[in-house]
């Protein structure tokens, strides 16, 4: 069915944050926030019923990969073609490893963590984030960036009027529909 | 505004100023540029006449097989530390004073290692060859050899350029597309594509912080472990002066030393042109100033360890090498060393030495200077004067040398003169964030 | 042929050659037309001939590969090396594929510069004068000069120039020991010089006689000095020497006495004194030394009393001793005399005959003696020569003193003939040169001793238009008499067939064998002599110039003989061991001397004599008797002069020839050395010399160790103490098949030097020029160190040949990223060149800094690296290199036994610089293999590592110099 | 969006395989010249196919030398005399031979000069010259077909060219290591055993 977005452009943290109290009281929760920069009171009034960002779980697998394909590639070299340096060297034989000279190998380990995990994360960031997007969206505007706040509301036709007293009570500088 | 001092900006504010820094530049500016370039220039000549005739056109010898690259090299890798510690380790902290520098300080980071990182290719005999440390299949079934501390380099040095870049340009996201919603024309077009489409959702930023945030705390190990692997090159071999389990502290806290030496060297200037008094206030340089004099006085009592172990290990050819460096040829090296690292830092116990820019510019210069010349005493006499007495000998910069040292300066300076003028060189959201929000109702404010 | 590839590749661009190989020219390989059968390619064929670079005569084998000479060994038939080579020897090499060699026949134009001419033309114009002198009877103008020639080539030159009615033929050696032979005429009425049998003495008491770098026969004498010297079953002789300045000879000796120059004949005597009046000689000996008052001599020749004393018992007792006298001792206006108080010391000792042996007389004494040169010159000066033919190797405007004016009266003489093959400052003032062939392409032959005579026979055809000396003279002789071929006096087609027809009576059909063997060799029974007893003038010699000047030590030099070796570039850059210094000259002075005139290290100083002065820089010498001043003889810039390659060449001449007077023996009339007292004075200027060594002092760090004999003698009954094994963490490496090792004996090791150049001709070891190898840029795989112990005026000098270590736990193996240093499965310290990358990580963390860095990409000028190993790579610039223990050898050994289905023998592989050794110091081998030398001599009570306290665990080990006790 | 990335991530992966592809074929050391005209079309297929005639009768030095070797034209005329001297090709042989000259082969196979290759050994292993050389015995004329060139690479890739004995280190271990794991040979693996 179709819906209606409905824009609240509001100069102010507080009267932000009171529109939305408002919305969610009156049960409006497909709602999307533009602000300048993260803040506090808003994300409360945000996060109440949302879970934490998944992107952690991203870091942790890439970590995990790094770790595993660092002691991969340093052991399984040293086995193929081990030569000897210093007298240390990684030898398979029947009774299992002789001569071994493992702990190098922990830095190429760690290392290899750091990046597969970092790379890891931005990948994380930019999915969830829905990132990126090649044209702005509908309820999006310019201010944002700079120094407005936004709430665009998701709703049916029917009650956009409802909403747009709302904000305006709520005092939004500026309601439109989009 | 001349004085942000009265008012606090508004966030209105924050994007007019910073935006005016991104202004078409003035002449000086170019005059920097065209000096710099000249310089970038030669230092490309001497490169390509040291490939061409080969590593003999510097002044490399027996016994000091390394001299002034790797030296060159280690400074700009411990110059790359202030900017990722900054940005991530002070953001762990919620240091919030960091805001105002830690976008300058993490271009900084990027462009010096970027700088260092020419530096094992200018330094290798055949670095037409260098691809050989890389781990990728071959026909020869030849890999590198994973227990040379250069290996480890590799990953170490790439590892950072890399994550330290993501953390940078994850950064900038945000303010990329401040810029492009504030420019018109191609200029919009390009930030656009580099905003990657952000609009400050709350999806995104949810995530964002997030993701910020686990990468501050991947980052900051990563400071400290790079540096120390870099150390290793020197700790892990058997050179007198060079055995030492003492490195990697000694080299993380010269590096960070000589991090935020450069990030005032750098700043200092920058707050001067673009005004910027408003964000980069005394009591951010202050803070750079505590942070300046205690790791300086780290590194004094370090540099009391390495000479006391060295005495204390009765080894004869340990001892042997101090005496020779403190006394012989080089001495002046590390005097000089010794003055600008420990005693120049002193005067910051003032605090209307840390809140004056000149003495702060003044003290950071030199700390540079006694950076430069640590790497150089631990690589050159320690070689110089080592177990074999027939090679004893004194190494002298071959012009070679010093353009390509000089000229890597001026690669660093290309690419920081570069950055101010395209991307914002302040963060313009963690500044927002550090101002108070806008308010209706006064009372129920911050 | 594969390894000829990279000439082309090297010559055309630096970056691409040894290990690049990205790009493919196409090129042509060239099969024979007809099959040579003693050469395959990529098989090394060996030559037997003889050394002719000085006329101690060693017999020497040439490699051949593909039709090339690439490496000269000694010939191990041969009596007089035994398979040793000195650096001279071995630097040969570079005569024959020196880049300045001439390319055929040159003709002077009126008074210019040379033109080329054929052959025909220039010989016409030597007919033409020669039938013109014989036609005006003026025979006796022609005048033959060539250097030592004792076989039958010799008598070739005589009979060409009786035939044409020339001046008996003049053998030109500057060194020619002419008081030897006078004062054996004297003592023992024979004009020879005999064949000292150091083998068989127990004490030496040498007067100067430089037998490691020069005397006589330097590497046959080097190894009889190690066989009686060198530390073996508890038994080693003694070996005192006496000379005012520390010669590399004086370095060796168990007890150096250092005396005023010019008293070695008072000293003698006064030791004949002390052996007479403590009954140790024959009362008969006391009217020889009437004269000589002990305290007096102590005072004149500035050695104690109690020295002479002891040094007499020690020389008396031993059973037999041996005294012999030679470089500056017998150089002086008093050199017969001197000799003559040696003789008498012999005859004293009851030596004569057992280690002074007549019989096997030295081709010395044949050398035409000084007299007779300087009448030829004076006739030359006269006008009375015409002609004048000098043969190759001979440069009497460089290697004679000045004061005899031979370049002037070489300038006088209307038409010269030269037959050098590389120009010489002799050859500029011909008028006619003709390029004898190379002794490496020649025929011929020499005896350097009676019953000795080693066969010459071209190893290689000629590299350049030239051809045999012989053939040349015979050829125009005949033409000048108008006979021709197989009639009248030189009937001869050729050189060739004159030496075969010559050689017929002595090889007995066995040509073919002889040749093989390299000569014919016979023992000749020792002649008696009696010894006649005569007072000898005790008076010191007569010294020229400024009272209060200093005495001029002019010594033959250890690298470059007369001059005659100066033009290889390989012995330029081989340092002189005592100072370690490289591609200069210089001038020794003491430190008093130094610390008078405020003169440091490489001060330009001007040496003033009455013949003129001499610029040279300085050297500080403690040792040096404040009395003296000594420069080194045969000094010249002359590698590669057409390229001014490696050195920027100086004007100013570097011989001390130049200021040395015509002076003579009184009364051998022997050319005088040691004849002139010079005045010193700093010029101001510096020309820093290029010295490899940073220091002598070991300061404590016991790279070079030595123990004392009585120590010695305990070990080596009581063994050594079992060797602890090292701990470590992890697993020692397995060896499957054999460990290579490596042990080196200090004891025995002379310094001289020709381990070095022997590697550096096998391994492809580039030149890199004065600046360079002054910056510590040397490529020498393996260097030999000099370290001074003791009281810095009189030092116990120990000499360490330093190579790669092959460190069982190679600090440089680690530290390679890419593997090109690795351990092999054999215990080598494997480098990988075309691996490398040059982080020159691995050459910081070498604790013994052997590894050498390619800093650019150096060059063999044509034609030299013809001579390069096939079987080594040519780095590449930016790429490590270090000694590889002869790899190749290693893998051709093994090859060889597989061949013969069976394991490495002991033996199998010889090293290069071990192959070379004259007192085999070096000892190669399986060090998993118990019964072979090189583990036997690792079990010994010498035995060390260098910096073993760094736990490197090396697999070369060294063996303590056994020092004596008064030493 | 997602399946732009999709696309995007594929052009990546398959730009990443060349660039390896070009580095290592780029990386390895080229063991073969180009094809070229020798100045004698010799057959190589008729004297070995045909005839039958053993390599080393001709390349005598392969098993007593590091080299091959070629036969001296001397060798060549010891057959040709007779066989064959109305050929055009025998004609051209026969004036070197008059003329007492070499004949300018083009060489065709070559190590790069820091690899030391000793024929002998290999032979006296009882290897077959095909096993490097190709089947020689079908070539008219010996050039090799392929080198370790990128072209070659992506061609052997998709199977429409027999890859050919790439004279690369990498097939010369395989071997060593196959013969020391199957015929309990001691074939070398030591790298200065030809890097020397």
């Amino acid at each position: 069915m179709a819906t209606e977005t409905i824009l609240g452009v509001f100069a102010h943290v507080d009267t932000t944050v009171r529109a939305l109290e408002e919305l969610r009281a009156r049960g409006y929760h497909d709602l999307t926030v533009y602000t300048p920069i993260p803040v506090h009171e808003i994300e409360e009034v945000l996060e109440r019923d949302r879970p934490v960002s998944r992107v952690r779980l991203f870091t942790l697998l890439g970590g995990l990969t790094g770790i595993a394909s660092a002691f991969l590639i340093t052991i399984w070299t040293s086995m193929v073609w081990g030569q000897v340096t210093g007298g240390k060297f990684l030898q398979l034989v029947p009774g299992g490893i002789i001569g071994s000279s493992l702990p190098p190998f922990f830095i190429i380990a760690f290392e290899m963590m750091v990046l597969f995990g970092g790379f890891a994360t931005v990948i994380g960031m930019v999915v969830l984030g829905r990132l990126p997007r090649l044209k702005a969206s509908a309820s999006f505007d310019p201010r944002f960036t700079n120094d407005r706040f936004g709430v665009a509301v998701h709703c049916a036709p029917e009650r956009a009027a409802a909403v747009h007293e709302l904000l305006r009570t709520a005092g939004a500088e500026e309601v439109k529909s989009r | 505004m001349s004085d942000g001092h009265s008012t606090p900006p508004t966030f209105a504010d924050v994007n007019r100023d910073v935006l005016r820094t991104l202004e078409p530049p003035g002449n000086l500016y170019f005059a920097w540029m065209c000096v710099v370039a000249l310089l970038l220039a030669g230092f490309f000549f001497a490169w390509a006449g040291q490939v061409w005739w080969g590593m003999g056109m510097a002044g490399k010898r027996v016994p000091q097989m390394w001299a002034m690259y790797i030296t060159t090299f280690v400074f700009w890798i411990g110059i790359g530390h202030a900017g990722t510690l900054i940005s991530a380790i002070l953001y762990l902290f919620r240091a919030r004073w960091r805001t105002s520098i830690y976008r300058a300080a993490e271009a900084m980071t990027i462009f010096a290692v970027m700088t260092a990182g020419l530096f094992p290719l200018i330094h290798a005999g055949r670095m037409w060859f260098a691809y050989f440390l890389l781990p990728y299949p071959n026909q020869r079934y030849l890999w590198p050899n994973f227990r040379s501390p250069l290996v480890w380099d590799v990953f170490a040095i790439s590892t950072y350029l890399s994550v330290s870049t993501v953390f940078f340009i994850v950064g900038l996201v945000p303010d990329i597309a401040a810029l492009r919603d504030a420019s018109t024309g191609w200029r919009r077009r390009i930030y656009a594509m580099l905003a990657l489409g952000w609009e400050g959702a709350d999806n995104q930023w949810r995530h964002y912080r997030r993701a910020y945030g686990l990468l501050a705390a991947l980052a900051t190990p990563l400071v400290l472990s790079v540096h120390s692997v870099v150390s290793w090159d020197f700790a892990m071999a058997l050179v007198p002066g060079w055995h030492s389990t003492l490195f990697a502290p000694f080299f993380v806290d010269g590096a960070i030393f000589s991090g935020f030496a450069m990030v005032l060297v750098l700043g200092l200037p920058m707050r001067h042109f673009f005004k910027l008094h408003a964000y980069i206030q005394e009591k951010h340089l202050d803070a750079m100033g505590k942070l300046i004099l205690v790791t300086g006085l780290v590194l004094t009592y370090f540099y009391l360890c390495e000479i006391f172990t060295s005495l204390y290990s009765g080894e004869h050819i340990e001892k042997a090498s101090l005496f020779w460096k403190v006394t012989q040829n080089y001495a002046w090296a590390l005097w000089t060393m010794y003055f600008c690292n420990c005693v120049a830092p002193l005067v910051l116990f003032s605090r209307r030495a840390r809140t004056s820019p000149v003495v702060l510019y003044v003290v950071s210069i030199l700390v540079l200077i006694g950076m430069w010349f640590e790497r150089f005493n631990i690589i050159v006499p320690s070689l110089g004067h080592d177990f074999y007495p027939y090679t004893w000998g004194i190494y002298y910069p071959s012009p070679t040398d010093t353009m390509i040292v000089i000229g890597s300066f001026a690669f660093f300076f290309l690419l920081f003169l570069g950055f101010i003028k395209v991307m914002p060189s302040l963060s313009i959201v963690e500044v927002k964030e550090t101002i108070p929000a806008p308010m209706r109702e006064k009372a129920h404010g911050h | 042929m594969k390894r000829r590839d990279f000439f082309k590749i090297v010559t055309a661009s630096g970056a691409a050659a040894a290990a690049g190989g990205c790009q493919q020219a196409t090129e042509s390989i060239l099969p024979l037309v007809v099959p040579n059968e003693q050469i395959v390619p990529g098989v090394a064929s060996w030559f037997a001939t003889v050394c002719r670079e000085c006329p101690a005569g060693c017999g020497v084998l040439a490699r051949n590969r593909e039709g090339r000479i690439v490496k000269l060994e000694g010939n191990p038939d041969h009596p007089v090396n035994a398979g040793a080579l000195c650096l001279r020897g071995q630097a040969a090499l570079q005569g024959l594929y020196h880049p300045d060699r001439i390319a055929g026949p040159m003709v002077r134009e009126g008074s210019g510069g040379f033109k080329t001419a054929t052959w025909e033309a220039a010989e016409k114009l030597v007919v033409e004068k020669l039938t013109a002198l014989r036609g005006a009877g003026k025979g006796r103008a022609i005048a033959l000069v060539s250097q030592l020639e004792s076989g039958s080539v010799g008598a070739l030159l005589d009979r060409w120039g009786q035939a044409l009615g020339a001046r008996p033929r003049v053998t030109l050696e500057p060194f020619a020991y002419e008081p030897i032979r006078a004062a054996n005429r004297i003592t023992f009425n024979r004009d020879a010089i005999p064949y000292y049998a150091f083998e068989d003495a127990e004490t030496i008491l040498s007067f100067g006689a430089d037998f490691i770098e020069t005397w006589l026969s330097n590497v046959g004498y080097a190894r009889m000095f190690a066989r009686m010297h060198s530390f073996r079953d508890g038994r080693a002789g003694t070996f005192i020497h006496v000379e005012p300045r520390q010669s590399l000879t004086a370095s060796n000796a168990d007890e150096w006495v250092r005396n005023v120059p010019g008293t070695e004949g008072l000293l003698a005597l006064a030791i004949l004194r002390v052996m007479v009046d403590e009954g140790m000689a024959d009362r008969r000996f006391g009217d020889a030394v009437a004269g000589v008052d002990l305290k007096k001599a102590a005072e004149t020749t500035g050695v104690a009393a109690e020295t002479i004393k002891h040094v007499a018992k020690a020389f008396a007792h031993a059973k037999p001793g041996l005294a012999i006298g030679g470089g500056v001792a017998v150089t002086g206006s008093n050199a017969t005399e001197t000799q003559v108080a040696i003789n008498l010391l012999n005859a004293a000792a009851g030596n004569v005959g057992k280690t002074v042996r007549f019989g096997p007389d030295s081709a010395y004494g044949k050398i035409t003696p000084h007299a007779e040169v300087a009448a030829l010159a004076r006739a030359m000066a006269g006008g009375e020569i015409e002609m004048l033919v000098l043969g190759p190797g001979v440069n009497p405007a460089f290697t004679l003193p000045s004061g005899l004016k031979l370049a002037d009266a070489i300038r006088k003489v209307a038409f010269v003939v030269s037959f050098a093959n590389v120009p010489d400052q002799t050859s500029e003032l011909a008028h006619v040169v003709l390029p004898a062939t190379h002794w490496l392409e020649s025929w011929g032959d020499y005896a350097p001793r009676e019953g000795v005579l080693g066969l010459l026979q071209p190893t290689m055809a000629p590299i350049r238009d030239s051809r045999p000396m012989g053939d040349t003279l015979l050829r125009v002789g005949r033409a000048a008499l108008g006979t021709e071929e197989g009639k009248g006096p030189l009937p001869w087609p050729t050189v060739e067939q004159y030496l075969k027809s010559a050689w017929e009576p002595l090889v007995k059909g066995d040509l073919e064998g002889a040749l093989r063997r390299g000569g014919v060799f016979a023992d000749v029974a020792t002649a008696a002599v009696t010894a006649k007893i005569a007072p000898v003038d005790a008076s010191p010699a007569k010294l020229e110039g400024d009272a209060a000047g200093l005495a001029l030590l002019a010594y033959p030099s250890l690298r470059f003989y007369d001059g005659r070796s100066a033009i290889s570039s390989w012995l330029q850059e081989s340092p002189d061991t005592m100072t370690q210094a490289v591609w200069d000259a210089w001038v020794e002075v003491s430190t008093e001397t130094a610390q008078k005139l405020g003169i440091a290290r490489g001060d330009m100083l001007a040496v003033k004599s009455p013949q003129g002065t001499l610029e040279l820089p300085a050297y500080v010498s403690p040792t040096l008797h404040p009395g003296a001043v000594a420069i080194p003889l045969g000094h010249r810039y002359t590698p590669y002069q057409q390229r001014l390659q490696y050195v920027a060449p100086d004007p100013r001449s570097m011989n001390p020839m130049t200021i040395l007077p015509a002076a003579t023996d009184a009364t051998s009339g022997a050319l005088a050395f040691m004849s002139v007292k010079v005045t010193l004075t700093k010029l101001g200027t510096r020309r820093p010399l290029a010295v490899l060594q940073a220091t002598h002092d070991q300061d404590d760090r016991e790279l070079a160790q030595h123990v004392d004999l009585r120590a010695a003698r305990e070990q080596a009954l009581r063994g050594k103490a079992p060797h602890e094994p090292p701990i470590t963490l992890y697993a020692d490496k397995q060896y499957p098949g054999p460990r290579w090792g490596m042990t080196i004996d200090v004891d025995a090791c002379v310094g001289c030097q020709a381990c070095v150049v022997a590697c550096q001709a096998e391994n492809n070891v580039p030149v890199v020029g004065k600046a360079s190898a002054a910056y510590g840029r040397q490529l020498h795989w393996l260097r030999l160190e000099r370290w001074a112990e003791g009281k810095p005026e009189r030092p116990t000098n120990l000499f360490l040949p330093m190579l790669c270590q092959h460190c069982e736990v190679a600090p440089c193996e680690p530290v390679c990223p890419v593997f090109a240093a690795y351990r092999t499965d054999e215990g080598l310290n494997g480098q990988v060149y075309n691996r490398c990358v040059g982080t020159r990580y691995c050459g910081n963390n070498c604790p013994y800094h052997v590894r050498r860095f390619n800093w650019f990409q150096y060059e063999f000028p044509a034609p030299l690296e013809v001579q390069l190993n096939p079987d080594v790579t040519v780095r590449q610039l930016g790429v490590m290199e270090k000694c590889t223990m002869c790899v190749q050898r290693i893998v051709a050994g093994k090859d060889r036994a597989r061949d013969e289905k069976r394991g490495v023998r002991d033996g199998d592989i010889v090293t290069a610089c071990q192959q070379t050794c004259p007192t085999q110091a070096i000892t190669f081998g399986n060090l998993k293999d118990e019964g072979s030398n090189a583990t036997k001599l690792t079990h010994s009570p010498r035995a060390y590592h260098v910096l073993e306290e760094i736990g490197t665990r090396p697999s070369v080990t060294y063996l303590r110099k056994v020092v004596r006790e008064h030493a | 969006m997602t399946a732009k990335a999709g696309v995007g991530a594929l052009g990546v992966a398959l730009l990443a395989i060349l660039i390896f592809l070009a580095v290592s074929s780029w990386s390895r050391q080229p063991a073969v010249a180009k094809p070229s005209n020798q100045p004698i079309n010799f057959p190589h297929n008729v004297h070995v196919g045909t005839y039958k005639i053993d390599c080393q009768y001709c390349h005598s030095e392969a098993r007593r030398s590091e080299y091959a070797g070629l036969p001296s034209v001397e060798r060549c005329m010891g057959c040709h005399k007779i066989t064959g001297a109305a050929l055009p090709e025998v004609k051209k042989l026969a004036e070197f031979h008059a003329k007492k000259e070499p004949i300018p082969w083009v060489r065709v196979n070559k190590l790069p000069e820091f690899t030391y290759f000793p024929h002998k050994a290999h032979i006296r292993a009882g290897l077959k010259c095909q096993t490097c050389h190709g089947p020689v015995e079908t070539m008219t004329t010996y050039a090799a077909q392929t080198g370790p060139r990128l072209t070659n690479d992506l061609l052997n890739l998709v199977g429409l060219r027999p890859a050919p004995p790439p004279l690369t280190m990498g097939w010369c271990v395989d071997c060593h290591r196959k013969e020391n794991a199957t015929a309990g040979r001691h074939a070398p693996l030591d790298c200065v055993t030809c890097h020397h």
